[in-house]
């Protein structure tokens, strides 16, 4: 289709038309009024020894991409939806062959040249063959770019399989030509870098502290997308290499925001006079983000666990109701699905969209995928709960003799090994390995440096691994990796399951095909069914949201916006900011 | 009886040592100008008494009853007080001059501080007057010295040191604890008659113990004599010595080392030949400087010893007699051929030269030294026995060191003690019965009666002569005692600044010395030699 | 002497060799190299210290921006950056050569100088390092003469009671047990959280900046000082306990010297002998190894941290280059050392005794 | 002559004894640790997940010496029996009974009745709380200690016997071997441990053995110089000459005589090396090379009481345990050292003294 006939929007989506029609005022999660000013200090893990966050080497800074702009920026709002931020309009091909982009003609870098199509061709080559290695992944299907004129870039696909790429590029920051054409790219540097964002770095201190300020004549600072946005005037980031001191640091009103990873910490750390007086508060920030599966990893590449009743015997050996209350003071829910907390985890029965999807490998797939609900159901109580497993192990030929479980055939006792490079999990697989150890089965923990793990895991050397697999609102090619035949042998594939079922081919198949949303939904629960009757890992928890605490100055837009925690469009109340202050010098 | 003139008083001084009481009511009186000799039996507390007169004891002695000076009470003195008293009013020469000294510091440091410390004296003064104490001590090379280490010293050489700071500060009393032990007799002249200069010219008061009756006859007014922690008399020297009232003064002033060593039998067996043996010490260079020459100790000279005879070897304080005494043994580096019982003892090495140390034994010029602080006595003794016959029992090793100890006149129960807690006599003998106890051929005896009163002396003098006819054992003697040597030797060697100068016959030589060195030593010694 | 000298230097050489040579051919076997590092990163499974040395959250996020996997021949290329394409005899030879004239190469990870990198870390390790050693040793020589001089009293006691309660509290506990109550948000408020110095450390006054800089260092000062106290008191009053009792103190006190000129003047260079053999070795480990848990816990960037990171991540060039430097560092001490045996004890020599 | 009378037939073994003896501190200190090794060494016997002895169903059973299967006890499992579980506790005590250790949770034993979540401040169910894996401190601290002490013992003893060796030889011969023996342990020492316990780990799981190996390989280089430092001293005194012209064999002098002397250090050290081998455990633990995850060992307990501020038992009681422990080995040693000095004063004498902050013998002294 000639680009002529292509309408110019404002915004694209993965799959359907974009919520806000062109022409809307504000996103809808923003306040349009909040007022400006104030400063935002949060801590940053580590360390950092480089402000260009764009290449393999050096430890770049946080907050660096608050000095960019983007072609398109993302709404919170919405999954996979972007609208045009230096894209003033978007043509995209319906068959997603290319896409145009109008540059808006009034952006200019922080020193006032206009960003200009050649920046955006740069900058893309720049990243591409100079930048760290994802962006070569990333950018691999983009056949030809091209600036058309001073203001219009046309990008070129290879092959229309992948609806994200659009997408993706419009995450592409645009950095000046003129300022890297005369500087090294490749190697890490200090030099405050120049962009086009609604802040620049003020100051910076390698390994300390980095300081943002907002830019005054910020030249987007009116645009709808960006209206009620970026209302801080100062963005510190300290740099903390010590989590316990980055809690005190908040605690002795160092630091204004933090978030909370620790379910431990949330419960109990944060019982100081100051929360009790009202000046910090904890909130969870709920997100409709899928939760993903992380899990322990049963590896099928050993023989052990062919049989699909000793994966299930292992799943049941968890007690998770233990763990919650015992080790996570309760904030965690446990996971069952591999689309935790979205609209393509399945349950119950499944759908006749999804049988029709499930029929063709029928043969394939165990009975439960088609008769049985999810979430499965599992005897209540652990005791209850070993009997059954109990039973499927010594229906899948094994029993067992003096204390430990051996097959009956082979002789060989069931042997299991967990391997974990970090010993903050030895306290949630210590409990799973004495509940096997009491069905006999002879498990043990080992936990090794990174470097090793990985070796292993690269080479598939390991029984059971701790394994994420992260999902995103818009299940895509990655889909392919986690699951399908071709990646269960290759080499640091994310496949770490080492599946290789041709019906669970299909269903990735179906999914990354789907061209509405209806259908991927519909695919994405079909392969949700499956991979959970197969009991492929041993689940664990997760958490739906965003653990923050804060020093109570910030006003934020309420409800929070759907899908990401977005502290762009918050703002400080000056008059609780004030407050605030003055308590810090009064204890002073 | 308080008088002006008295400068030291001792009034009824218990001293203990645990439940273990040494020093019974002593009480003495020094009057200016006066040189008061403390004599008695070896470990029967003079050196204890002189130390807990000015508090120098260790911790866990107890010291009781009155001690003054010039009047003044020294009882609970404040430390700044008796800073002040030590060293200035007071100087003090130890019995062990070896160890005496700090290993880390030269000489004149040591000498240095003693003169800041209570004259203020600094710098180029303090050096001057350092060097002149040391040529007043006759001290050779004195500028060299100034900057030598304590160890490269002889050992009467380090004792002149502890004199000279002894009376850097013209002290109103010296106590004196044996200090000319390790000198010769012409040196050991010439010190004393130092001292008695300072004595009449400062109208210093002076505590002179010793055990050499003929320097308290000659040298002292009046004479204490002790025995068990007991002062048995006092009195006027004349009176004394003419008239001895107690038992142990009388016994005390009869025992004079007498009698000759057994004749030699006609056919001499060579035991020990050294041919062209030297020793030099290298001399440290400064930085970049050149090597100065090295100092050398002994030069190259012969010696022999013949089975069963005794070698006298006499000479200046300095004059290489401990060096040359260790270079035969193998225990310091020299140049030259030795022959221990017809075999090539300078090549042999490792384990076949410590088989045959069995055989030639050593009693060092410094008994303290030489015993390992931390081992009991009984440790000490019977540790090369266990070495060299390791078949016997440990009862058969007990009952030798037993009676080893007692033949040196240490009675059995001494055994579970350490060195310290021994008098300097009893040091000696117990590095003597050290080497006795391994029966072996050859003994060098580097002044091994230096600390015994004479009973005593005259007891291992008969000890050793009594071995020696019994087993035919030889003696290499070094001392400065010529009455011993002459006691106990068959032949005597005289060494002047590493050199032979005279050897021969003991009578012979005693009687008509040939050089003028050895005739001078002769005349200061104050012996009579006729037959 | 000079001759010694000039064979311990030679000797350095050899050493040096081997000990590269040993570290060189371990580091090949262990498992995972820096281009498994540069892949991890890029998982966001990230390896620096901090994340080893501390418990955080429950769960692990994925980085959905990662999930497209890497491209096989970036892992070629990193190969080619970092030198791996050659054989490690030339690389080891190609090392040394780049030794010989001190060109230590540049990290694999941050693309700096291994040089910079050290430079710019050594505020921190020697000002650590420095008012640590001086903390301790001022302390505890005088307290150990002390507590030889009364041993057996009861304030004998009470100090060995305070150096072990010293020892016994591990360092980085009592790090964050400074933080809590001296700098957190919960109690005290006196003292920053990290850093050496504040951020307008510039702007100050000449005064101002050395109160800052003392301000900043207090804690982690402390920190790092308080286990050093026990061995080095202890070992102090051991030795002047031996020595105290020697003949030569007793001539010295019967100079008149006083209690501390003898202590100090006399007993002090005989006793001090292993506290000297003791030196190098601490000093190079304090300044160069040392704190790594309180460089963490304080977030300053020393020289510890950089070790350590550098082992973690595999950073070739870093763990050589200061391997390298530390080593030469350390004999030269060593060197220094023995020669100040020497000069405190003159009788001791290194020539050969026989049997 | 005044010699006191002794006829015993080791008098100076005697004499050691009773003044170490006559040191009431250093005398206790030994008992409490010998007392604390003791219960330690029985550690099953006092906190233990498994009844010491119980009858069942008119049986006999002793859970801690061997493993019955839980149907014996009507379960359904044929594994050792979980006497914790309410299940199976049910089932015996109604037909018989059990007696428990006094602590009924051994090192690895979850509570799994916990109320609260863990860590759990002490209580008279667990008398210092749990860790923040829901098990018993108190367990695990009785647990560790015995871990730690043999770890310690060997890896003190073995660093002990190594550095003093080496040390002493170096020092003692001096030249060649010296030179070159110094050479080669700057080139031990310079050996990248980290690397070695990395390489370890990917072979085989580090065990407590395992890694009293590698740190053994190493922990005595640090002892090295020092007593190398002391023999190069101590070669040139007299008495070392003495014993050489007694004949006595290189290493019989070292012993006997050189090293004696260079013990000041030596045993000054043994505690600090002691209490420094638990802490090196500790921070393998802490690196994650250390002993197998789930093992009872103080450094992880540390790592604990770092990790979880709000739980300051954990942290005050493991901090506790090390010093518990330094103290008693210091205090031993510092009785030990009293007992081996020629030179200490009996008790009878300085008990007066000792006590009065005061310079020790005020008269004798001098100043
Ligand atoms: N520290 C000590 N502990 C116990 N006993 C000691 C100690 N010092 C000395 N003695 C004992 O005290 C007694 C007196 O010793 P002192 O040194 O005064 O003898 P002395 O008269 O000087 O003998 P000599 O002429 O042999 O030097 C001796 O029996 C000795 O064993
Ligand atoms: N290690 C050494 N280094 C340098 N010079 C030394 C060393 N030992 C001894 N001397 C010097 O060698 C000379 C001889 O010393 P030696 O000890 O043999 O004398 P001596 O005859 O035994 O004297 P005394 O009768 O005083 O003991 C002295 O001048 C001494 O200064
Ligand atoms: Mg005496
Ligand atoms: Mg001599």
């Amino acid at each position: 289709l000639p680009a002529a006939d292509v309408p110019t929007v404002a915004g694209i989506s993965l799959y359907d038309a974009p919520a806000l029609r062109d022409g809307f005022s504000h996103l809808p999660y923003t306040n349009p009024d909040a007022p400006k000013g104030g400063e935002l200090r949060q801590a940053a893990q580590g360390s950092f020894d480089s402000t260009n966050p764009f290449i393999i080497q050096g430890n770049p800074a946080d907050g660096l991409n608050h000095v960019y702009d983007t072609l398109m920026e993302a709404s919170a709002d919405e999954p996979f939806t972007m609208y045009g931020l230096l894209a003033g309009g978007i043509r995209l091909d319906p068959d997603r062959h290319w896409m145009e982009v109008d540059l808006r003609p009034e952006a200019r870098f922080h020193d006032g040249h206009p960003v200009t199509a050649e920046d955006v061709v740069f900058s893309f080559r720049l990243l591409r063959d100079e930048g760290q290695p994802f962006y070569r992944a990333y950018y691999a299907d983009v056949d030809k770019i091209e600036a058309l004129d001073d203001d219009t870039v046309r990008f070129e696909f290879s092959d229309n399989n992948s609806r994200e790429l659009p997408l993706i590029l419009g995450q592409l920051p645009v950095l000046p030509k003129h300022y890297w054409s005369s500087r090294d790219f490749a190697s890490p540097t200090l030099d405050k870098p120049l962009g086009s964002g609604p802040y620049a770095v003020e100051s910076l201190s390698p390994g300390r502290r980095i300081v943002y300020h907002r830019v005054e004549d910020y030249w987007g600072r009116d645009l709808p997308i960006n209206r009620g946005r970026h209302n801080i005037d100062r963005l510190v980031y300290d740099y903390y290499r010590d989590q316990t001191v980055a809690l005190e640091a908040f605690k002795a009103g160092n630091l204004d925001l933090r978030r909370e990873s620790s379910a431990k910490n949330w419960a109990t750390a944060y019982d100081t006079p100051a929360r009790e007086e009202g000046f910090i508060k904890r909130m969870v920030v709920p997100d409709a983000q899928p939760a993903g599966m992380q899990a322990f990893v049963m590896n099928l590449r050993r023989e052990k666990f062919q049989d699909r009743r000793v994966r299930e015997a292992l799943t049941l050996a968890t007690d998770f109701d233990w763990l919650n209350t015992h080790l996570f003071y309760g904030a965690y829910e446990e996971t069952d699905s591999y689309f935790e907390s979205s609209e393509m985890e399945a349950n119950g029965l499944p759908s006749d969209a999804e049988r029709e999807l499930l029929a063709p490998y029928r043969d394939h797939l165990p009975q439960d995928v088609f008769e049985a609900p999810l979430p499965a159901s599992r005897p209540e109580g652990l005791r209850a709960r070993l009997k059954k497993a109990l039973g499927l192990l010594r229906d899948a030929g094994y029993e067992v003799r003096d204390g430990t479980l051996v097959n009956r055939e082979t002789q060989r006792p069931l042997r299991l090994e967990f391997l974990l490079y970090d010993t903050q999990f030895e306290r949630v697989t210590l409990p799973l390995i004495q509940n096997l150890e009491r069905l006999g089965i002879e498990a043990n923990l080992r936990v090794v440096d990174v470097n090793q793990f990985l070796t292993r895991q690269r080479n598939f050397d390991f029984d059971l691994i701790l394994g994420s697999f992260a999902q995103s609102a818009n299940p895509g090619n990655e889909q392919r990796e986690f699951w399908t035949s071709d990646y269960a042998d290759a080499p640091r594939s994310r496949n770490l399951i080492g599946l290789q079922s041709p019906a669970i081919d299909g269903l990735v198949d179906s999914l990354i095909r789907a061209d509405s949303r209806q259908a991927l939904d519909t695919a994405a629960r079909a392969l949700d069914r499956v991979l959970r009757w197969g009991f492929y890992v041993i689940p664990q928890w997760h958490l739906d949201g965003t653990r923050v605490a804060l020093w109570d100055k910030f006003g934020y837009p309420q409800p929070f916006p759907e899908y990401t925690f977005d502290l762009s469009s918050w703002w400080v109340d000056p008059q609780r900011a004030s407050r605030i202050e003055q308590r810090q010098r009064g204890e002073r | 009886m308080a008088n002006d003139d008295v400068v030291f008083e001792l009034d009824a001084l218990r001293i203990a040592f645990g439940d273990m009481r040494v020093v019974e009511d002593l009480s003495l009186t020094i009057r200016r100008g006066e040189t008061a000799a403390l004599v008695g039996e070896s470990g029967s507390g003079k050196s204890v008494s002189a130390l807990g007169a000015l508090d120098l004891l260790p911790p866990g002695a107890r010291v009781e009853g009155g001690r003054r000076l010039c009047g003044q009470s020294l009882e609970g003195l404040s430390p700044r007080r008796w800073n002040t008293l030590r060293g200035g009013q007071v100087g003090f020469v130890f019995q062990e001059p070896t160890t005496s000294l700090n290993p880390l510091h030269t000489v004149g440091k040591q000498l240095g501080e003693t003169l800041r410390l209570h004259q203020g004296l600094r710098g180029r003064a303090a050096r001057q007057r350092a060097r002149e104490l040391l040529v007043e001590v006759q001290l050779p090379r004195p500028d060299e010295l100034l900057e030598t280490h304590p160890h490269k010293l002889s050992g009467g050489q380090r004792q002149r040191v502890v004199i000279a700071m002894a009376i850097a500060n013209a002290p109103q009393l010296l106590i004196a604890d044996e200090p000319t032990t390790a000198l010769d007799v012409t040196v050991q002249q010439e010190i004393l008659a130092l001292l008695a200069r300072l004595r009449d010219a400062n109208g210093m008061a002076m505590l002179f113990i010793t055990h050499d009756l003929n320097l308290v006859r000659r040298h002292a007014d009046s004479v204490h004599v002790m025995q068990h922690g007991r002062l048995v008399e006092s009195g006027s020297v004349t009176h004394v010595f003419d008239a001895p009232r107690a038992a142990y003064t009388q016994h005390l002033l009869a025992a004079n080392p007498d009698g000759h060593a057994a004749p030699l039998p006609e056919t001499r067996e060579m035991l020990l030949e050294a041919r062209s043996l030297g020793v030099s010490f290298a001399r440290s260079k400064s930085w970049f400087g050149r090597r100065p020459a090295p100092f050398v100790a002994v030069q190259p000279l012969d010696i022999t010893l013949a089975r069963g005879e005794t070698l006298g070897l006499v000479g200046e304080s300095g004059s290489g007699k401990t060096t040359l005494a260790l270079a035969l043994l193998r225990l310091t580096a020299a140049d030259g051929e030795i022959l221990f019982d017809g075999e090539r003892l300078d090549t042999l090495r490792g384990n076949a030269l410590r088989r045959r140390r069995r055989r030639f034994q050593v009693v060092f010029q410094d008994p303290y030294g030489s015993l390992s602080p931390r081992m009991p006595v009984m440790d000490i003794v019977s540790e090369g026995l266990r070495f060299h016959h390791p078949t016997l029992s440990d009862a058969d090793v007990e009952q030798r060191v037993v009676a080893t100890l007692e033949e040196v006149g240490l009675p059995a129960n001494c055994a579970a003690r350490y060195p310290h807690e021994f008098s300097g006599g009893q040091r000696q003998r117990i590095a003597v019965a050290r080497a006795l106890i391994l029966e072996p051929d050859l003994v060098v005896l580097d002044e091994p009666t230096s600390a015994l009163d004479r009973s005593v002396q005259k007891q291992l003098i008969s000890l050793l002569r009594g071995l020696q006819a019994r087993r035919g054992l030889s003696y290499l003697f070094i001392s400065h005692d010529l009455a011993v040597v002459r006691a106990m030797a068959h032949r005597i060697m005289v060494l002047k600044d590493g050199e032979i100068v005279e050897q021969g016959d003991c009578e012979t030589l005693l009687r008509q010395p040939r050089e003028s060195y050895t005739k001078r030593l002769l005349e200061a010694s104050g012996l009579h030699f006729d037959t | 002497m000079a001759n010694y000298i000039l064979r311990r230097l030679l000797l350095m050489i050899p050493t040096l060799l081997g000990i590269l040579l040993l570290n060189f051919i371990i580091v090949q076997v262990a498992p995972g190299g820096p281009i498994d590092q540069m892949l991890a990163r890029f998982e966001g499974m990230d390896s620096n210290a901090s994340t080893r040395l501390e418990g955080g959250g429950e769960t692990s996020s994925g980085d959905t921006r990662n999930a497209r996997g890497i491209d096989p021949r970036l892992e070629e290329a990193l190969e080619k950056q970092f030198g791996f394409d050659k054989p490690p005899v030339e690389r080891f030879f190609g090392m040394l050569a780049d030794y010989a004239t001190f060109d230590l190469g540049d990290s694999f990870f941050r693309g700096r100088p291994v040089t910079d990198l050290i430079v710019e870390r050594l505020p921190v390790s020697i000002s650590l390092g420095l008012w640590t050693t001086l903390l301790v040793y001022s302390i505890s020589i005088p307290l150990g003469i002390r507590k030889a001089l009364r041993h057996g009293s009861r304030f004998d006691v009470w100090t060995s009671g305070l150096i072990i309660v010293g020892y016994a509290v591990p360092g980085f506990l009592f790090a964050i047990f400074l933080i809590v109550v001296f700098a957190g948000g919960s109690y005290l408020d006196w003292f920053p959280l990290r850093g050496l110095t504040s951020p307008d450390f510039a702007d100050l006054s000449w005064w101002g900046k050395i109160q800052d800089y003392f301000w900043h260092i207090a804690l982690p000062v402390l920190a790092s000082a308080i286990g050093s106290f026990a061995t080095l008191t202890m070992l102090t009053k051991n030795s002047f306990l031996d020595e105290i009792h020697k003949q030569y103190v007793l001539t010295a006190r019967a100079k008149g010297a006083s209690e501390h000129r003898v202590l100090y003047g006399h007993v002090f260079r005989n006793a001090m002998l292993i506290i000297i053999a003791g030196l190098p070795s601490a000093l190079v480990g304090i300044f160069f190894t040392g704190s790594l848990l309180i460089e963490v816990i304080f977030s300053l960037d020393g020289l510890g941290l950089l070790g350590f990171e550098a082992v973690m991540q595999r950073d070739y060039p870093v763990i050589f280059g200061t391997l390298y430097l530390y080593t030469l560092i350390g004999l030269v001490l060593k060197l220094i050392s023995d020669l100040t045996y020497v000069w405190v004890d003159p009788r001791i020599d290194f020539a050969t005794r026989e049997a | 002559m005044t010699l006191r009378k002794r006829a015993q037939p080791s008098p100076i073994a005697r004499r050691r004894w009773q003044i170490f003896r006559g040191n009431r501190r250093a005398w206790w200190s030994l008992w409490a640790f010998v007392l604390l090794l003791i219960v330690s060494l029985g550690a099953e016997l006092v906190a233990n997940d498994k009844p010491i002895v119980m009858h069942y169903q008119g049986q006999w059973y002793a859970p801690v010496v061997f493993d019955y299967p839980e149907t014996e006890f009507g379960g359904f499992l044929p594994t050792t029996a979980d006497y914790r579980d309410p299940v199976v506790r049910e089932s015996i005590s109604s037909q018989g009974w059990m007696l428990w250790p006094p602590v009924p949770f051994s090192y690895d034993t979850l509570d799994r009745e916990l109320t609260g979540p863990a860590p759990s401040p002490p209580s008279a169910r667990h008398w210092l709380g749990t860790d923040d894996h829901g098990r018993d401190v108190f367990a695990r601290v009785l647990y560790g200690f015995r871990l730690s002490v043999v770890f310690a013992v060997v890896l003190t003893v073995g660093s002990m016997a190594l550095g003093v060796l080496f040390g002493g030889v170096q020092g003692y011969f001096g030249g060649k071997v010296d030179l070159i023996g110094q050479r080669i342990i700057e080139i031990w020492s310079g050996m990248p441990v980290l690397f070695l316990l990395i390489i370890l780990a990917s072979l085989v799981q580090p065990n407590l053995w395992w890694l009293l190996g590698i740190m053994l390989l190493f922990s005595w280089l640090g002892l090295v110089d020092i007593v190398r430092a002391e023999f190069l001293r101590a070669r040139n005194l007299e008495y070392v000459r003495a014993a050489r012209a007694m004949g006595l064999p290189s290493r019989l002098i070292m012993w006997r005589h050189v090293l004696p002397n260079a013990m000041v250090a030596t045993l000054t050290f043994i505690p600090f090396l002691f209490t420094g081998a638990i802490t090196t455990l500790t921070a393998l633990d802490f690196l994650g090379f250390g002993l197998p995850p789930g093992s009872p060992s103080l450094g992880e307990l540390v790592a604990q009481g770092k990790n979880n501020l709000q739980a300051p038992w954990l942290g005050i009681t493991a901090f506790l345990s090390l010093g518990i422990m330094l103290s008693l080995l210091v205090f031993i040693g510092e009785g030990l050292r009293d007992a081996f000095d020629p030179r200490h004063v009996p008790s009878t004498t300085t008990s007066t003294s000792a006590d009065t902050d005061d310079l020790p013998g005020r008269t004798a002294h001098g100043q």
